[in-house]
């Protein structure tokens, strides 16, 4: 629950049960009483975020394992599609082990802390079919109480924790090693994700209570994603033969499917993220799919002039893009809006991706950085400029309690765009510095030249 | 006998099949190549990288032939493989010393 | 809500809220009071309805996209990608910007008005988490009310105006310039699709006034985009080599996967058209399986008989045969007739698509008209002939205050599928004419030879 | 609902609904009365379920079937898909006319009943939008009552009944012919599917009254399905070539996709067979996820760490082997089990695939039996040993009401999985047989060698 | 030194290739290719459209070798990728005028 | 006129028409093939079935030229392609008897 006030707004989401439905009067009256009778879970609520799991899983296989695929040169194929589904597996025992706790349990504004090491208690409450509404935050001066099990809660979030680090894949994709990418995406999710999602999500993390407004991830998971990428494109360095051999992409048909099935998913990436199934999901599903159709024209016809042709790596990229852009918006704006975020997302990014990485010189194989963190800045930033208060209100005066865009949001969003880019950036460049130092990085040259399908697993396709 | 391969341009692969077949050619043999030569090839632009593709498709067919059949058989193929725009390709004739067919082990003429 | 008496079953379905159980008996006693208190919103289904617009879109991309580029040689497979892909993207903005208003605003029985241009005013009932239910139809003498949030019921029919222009596609494919088609799509949307479904959906438009059963889209997307794809096929004239060259599929694994995802998305499809939730919906999705099914079987037998051998373009396109006719009948039938409908349509569309197009001579590609058309014309008779009344009953007594299938019922759908011939063919003509004489309709005879892919979009896949 | 004592916990359950919300203690009071008033639908279950059904579907469609089609050779591509897809059609219209009824209507302990012969009767209870929850075992003394209609309930089961038989085609791959295929899977669904589901899933089923846990389907699923994949591979014969040519895949691309979908589609399997959206559905995503990890990594770094290197086909197969391991378990164990059954599962099945099959000799093609056998015979023990009573539980004492794991369990659970090896090896047996003699199990050498696309279905794959 | 040129079933590959290897060939280089001859290519018929697809998938093998192992390895053939059916394939035999190996520049028969 | 075929490793390619160019080399025509030789396979194992691979992906690059382009054009192949590893592949050299250009129908040299 990604809301300012978001107690109030639980308890109005209350009245809906059957509970509260004898005593609206009182719930209203004593919002903030220590201990209030634990929620009941709502059915449809549970119905809608036990879906976005596994749309959100969608996202990363096949989604984006593959887009990445269909973009690169065919010797480099399985590798790639590998990576995103090694990256699904080792991050969800990861997060069963101890991830969720750093990042979900109550713990201190920076950190969360060990109570739920390997889950433990987590099936606390389903007993008797009497399932509990899990409260995010508990024990804290501002919990955030939802109408879910907290199984659940754990399941959709677990989803976010996979996709992050395996977007970052598209950066350093056709040289690294398979086993130095292993160690890094598990230390990376602990010590870049959990934190930074303590910071902006849970409701006593410090870029919470600073008021920055993210819903679905814009920098939790896509600056986030986006800066760590670009930090593997430096420290690994160009592809062999970058500039002068032909890495044109063995099979687009891949990659249309990948960012289609992308698309489909981010449904419950978005709507998703407002933990139930309301009116705040409905708009935050519209925009997401106004504001990427949005993007990926605007991608289409910035190339179309500049370039002459409309391609299909392009406007599927705008749609990314778009995806991208909306995601910190996405249960803060309206339709109007969200075309605006989408067409400077597309726009933005098809500069960034074809023109800045050029001039800069990096080697961002499949435009991580380009896409997902100048995608995700631009959308972070503009939250702060358009969020429309009664979409985020949750007390009486709709137009005044919810958090409206203003000069002062902008900053505050700008806060904590830069925040994540020195965090996630410093960290992630230290760690990949280490693991070169220690087992090294990047496969050989030969091993380069001759692909890593054949290479690092043995396979090939024919 | 000879070993005519002749490098055309790949929608014109039936045309030219048809026009060897009323001359008594029984047989042929056809690859998928890439040709670079004075036709220009293409450059691709995927997300701002460009890459310049000099290798156009071409099919290569090769067709061995009685010595008395070469000039029809290359003259067909002139004819039905022609669109007069540059990339048409090649013809080249060669010797064969020795044909054999596998199925009846019938050399020279009769092989093919 | 797709009832003949929508305001009784949506207050029928209130009596499982809360609010309504307080007072089920006033509830009952005055349900065609002029102001009832506006609907809260029922979380599961809204929940089914968020999944179903996810569904829906999965069925365009990747699903069509794949179906189509399945289909098509190798230098066309991206193009056939991209048209399906811009299209989507093309039409969610159109519909945010006036097609939705024109659709589903009340406005006359011939088409909606401007109230919700740019989608102003849907977010107005979100505020305080206290959702109201959408009204379709407000302000008429015949709301239909429903229990999710107006934002959902405008994704969840975006998805519908969606995939309706894209299945165009697969009359033209191969040859039709993409900036003609983008223009056509466009204006067709608004011309064509917005006036077809406000007068069979819209609580007041003509031909739903006039008794037209279409639960899910029979006339309003398959005979509309098939009649529309005839023109196509017939104004573009056949493809270069038509009859001569070798235009066998590149590679049909991407038609399975494409007629695999429009089944799945297929379920939001007919069962989210019951706007919640229940049983109506679980029917639905019975009737859409068993009809599939049966349709598949039937091509497939159907060909085997013929030409000896099963094949698995037939299976495939005998399942979209059945899923399109039962689209208009799925909320309306059971499984027994569904079994009728699907043989119906697989042998019928078997030879609609084999026989008929050849005698006929026109070129219609990928049998936009042989499968879409056709299927949907069998699905929207039939529908009136089985319809079983208690499925559809909204008041008291089942079986008499339901639709049940008769032949005044059977000369209704007729005349709803002769408006929706007409309609659609001649605009379509009229526009297809105007776009040739204007910027032209088709690539040149060399792009065409030298393939889409390379042509118009510069990519190729190696 | 599979749960031992599920009335009760049906209405612990409707404690939610606004009905019993009116009259909690009563419901309470009288859990085992007679005749209870037929429960009302939760729309928030019946939205989770019919979304289960559409994943389940969609782990057939396109999943099973690209899974499978991603490891043979390039001319048996779409015979592969083509046999995945002709059985979801065939079982589809088995289901419908007879198989549904002699699972799951009341019957005897050994077999279901006819009343439900064409679906006849399922659509009574859902006119007026007064749905009636579906009860299991009507009439019996021991009847599951669930909130979900009837028809959501048959399409959720066809979706099982239709992926069971698709899955041992995996055994057979490369050589059956089409037409015997057909018929192996139609009467196989009615004699060796219906019989052991029924003994399995109905409360009067006398596996379920032995005390059988078995969630979503280990023995009823996959042991069954394994082993009559091991019989088929016995009497078939190995493949032409086998240990000569070279059999690698075509393209495992393809594999992945199919296995990704395998896994996201398995919620729905897994989490839907909670027959809810609630905390147990909750609990069961969570262990899928958790189980499907670990085993897709044990499998891996058993390859590694044996053969030098971490494949792609090895993270699948492994994945794969990890979500049939957890089904029986999923509403069972908790996350700590959930991994030991996933490492278990990943590195017993890499094994069986890779060793034990060279060692008997058999030519399990795609190792039906090595990962769908073993897998499920690793998950229903395991179950026996892991089993947490508070997740089963039903009563208000939740450590004793519901089924621990024991030794005695552990038998109970032996002795499950062995009826099943018995009934569908021996069934299994006898029907090849019978089809051998009549119509010839296997295609031509010749046809085999020419490939299974062209010669039984005339295409092909360019 | 002479190029022996054989077109040959697919499935024959690996049969042709281990009775080439004892007669001491050291290499060969293959590719896929279409064969159009005596043996009937199939009717494909998609949705009705029929496609007469003439051309067969059939391997090519080339190998150069020494003048004195020629009929050797012509005999090799012949017996290894025969099948009696129609398609068996072709062998040509031709004049090889020069052959140098990249890695070491050797040449002639050193070469091979 | 001689027909220069050299098998290649694939990455190679690019270099190799670069090399030839400032020769005066106008068109070439190329073909992925598979080769075998002394450079070794490798053995992919997949769930437990090894299958050697001896086959290798190799690029076989074919130029017709005028005799007294020969040397060169050798040379230049041998220049550019060259690793040093073992599988770099080799240079043959035949006879063409006749060449012609489809689009004009010039023969002889000036058809190259
Ligand atoms: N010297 C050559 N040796 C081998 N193949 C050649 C040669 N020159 C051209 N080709 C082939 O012929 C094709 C057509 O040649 P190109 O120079 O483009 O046009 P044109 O046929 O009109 O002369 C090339 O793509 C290439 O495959
Ligand atoms: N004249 C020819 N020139 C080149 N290739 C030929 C010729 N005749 C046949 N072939 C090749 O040999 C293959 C087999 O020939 P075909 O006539 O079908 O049967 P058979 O080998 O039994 O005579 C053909 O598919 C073709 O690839
Ligand atoms: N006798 C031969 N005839 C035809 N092609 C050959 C012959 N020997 C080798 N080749 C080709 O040359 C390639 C390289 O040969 P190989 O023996 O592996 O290494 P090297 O080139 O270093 O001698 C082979 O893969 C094959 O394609």
């Amino acid at each position: 629950m990604r809301t300012t006030d978001p107690v109030n707004f639980a308890f109005s989401r209350l009245r809906l049960g059957a509970l509260a439905a004898a005593l609206p009067l009182l719930a209203l009256a004593t919002p903030a009483l220590a201990a209030p009778p634990p929620p009941k879970i709502d059915s449809g609520d549970t119905a809608w975020m036990l879906t976005s799991t596994a749309l959100v899983l969608l996202m990363t296989v096949p989604g984006l394992a593959l887009y990445y695929a269909g973009m690169v040169r065919k010797k480099n194929v399985l590798a790639t599609l590998m990576q995103a589904f090694a990256v699904c597996c080792l991050v969800s025992i990861t997060w069963t082990v101890i991830g969720y706790s750093l990042t979900f349990t109550t713990g201190s504004p920076y950190i969360g802390g060990l109570s739920r090491f390997m889950l433990g208690g987590i099936a606390a409450n389903i007993a008797q079919g009497t399932d509990i509404g899990f409260t995010l935050g508990l024990g804290s001066s501002n919990p955030t109480v939802t109408t879910i099990p907290e199984s659940v809660y754990m399941m959709f979030q677990m989803t976010f924790a996979i996709i992050t680090p395996a977007l970052i894949a598209g950066a350093f994709a056709d040289r690294m090693k398979f086993s130095a990418m292993c160690i890094f995406m598990v230390v990376w999710s602990l010590v870049v994700y959990a934190p930074i999602a303590h910071w902006v999500w849970s409701p006593i993390g410090w870029l919470n209570t600073l008021g920055t407004l993210d819903f679905a991830g814009g920098t939790v998971v896509h600056i986030n994603a986006g800066v760590a990428g670009l930090m593997c494109a430096l420290v690994l360095g160009r592809r062999t033969g970058y500039g002068h051999d032909d890495m044109s992409p063995y099979n687009l048909t891949y990659a249309v499917i990948g960012a289609s099935l992308l698309w489909v998913g981010w449904f419950g990436f978005n709507a998703g993220s407002a933990v139930g199934a309301n009116g705040r999901a409905g708009m935050a599903m519209a925009v997401t799919q106004i504001a990427t159709a949005a993007a990926a024209l605007g991608w289409m016809f910035a190339e179309w002039i500049v370039k002459g042709k409309p391609t299909v790596l392009g406007i599927i990229s705008g749609a990314v893009a778009g995806l991208v852009a909306i995601t910190p918006a996405s249960g803060f704006v309206l339709p109007g809006p969200a075309i605006v975020i989408g067409v400077a997302a597309g726009v933005g990014c098809y500069f960034a991706a074809t023109s800045l990485k050029h001039l800069l010189g990096y080697d961002d194989s499949l435009d991580c950085f380009g896409v997902h963190g100048v995608g995700g800045i631009i959308g972070a930033l503009l939250t702060g400029v358009f969020a429309y208060a009664p979409l985020s209100a949750t007390g009486t005066t709709p137009a005044t309690s919810g958090t409206a865009g203003s000069f002062a949001q902008l900053i505050i969003q700008g806060k904590a765009v830069c925040v994540t880019l020195i965090w996630s950036g410093l960290i992630s460049f230290v760690l990949l510095k280490i693991i070169d130092l220690t087992i090294g990085l990047r496969v050989s040259r030969d091993d380069e030249v001759e692909g890593l399908d054949m290479t690092l697993h043995g396979e090939r396709i024919s | 006998m000879k070993l005519v391969t002749a490098v055309i341009k790949p929608f014109k692969l039936d045309d030219v099949r048809e026009a060897l077949t009323p001359l008594g050619v029984q047989g042929l043999t056809v690859s998928e190549v890439k040709g670079f030569g004075r036709q220009k090839g293409q450059t691709e632009i995927y997300r701002g990288a460009e890459y310049h593709v000099s290798f156009l498709p071409k099919v290569k067919i090769e067709v061995a032939v009685s010595d008395d059949l070469v000039d029809q058989v290359v003259e067909a193929i002139l004819q039905s493989a022609h669109t007069g725009k540059i990339g048409d390709g090649k013809i080249f004739v060669s010797e064969i010393l020795r044909a054999v067919r596998i199925r009846t082990r019938e050399t020279g003429e009769d092989a093919l």
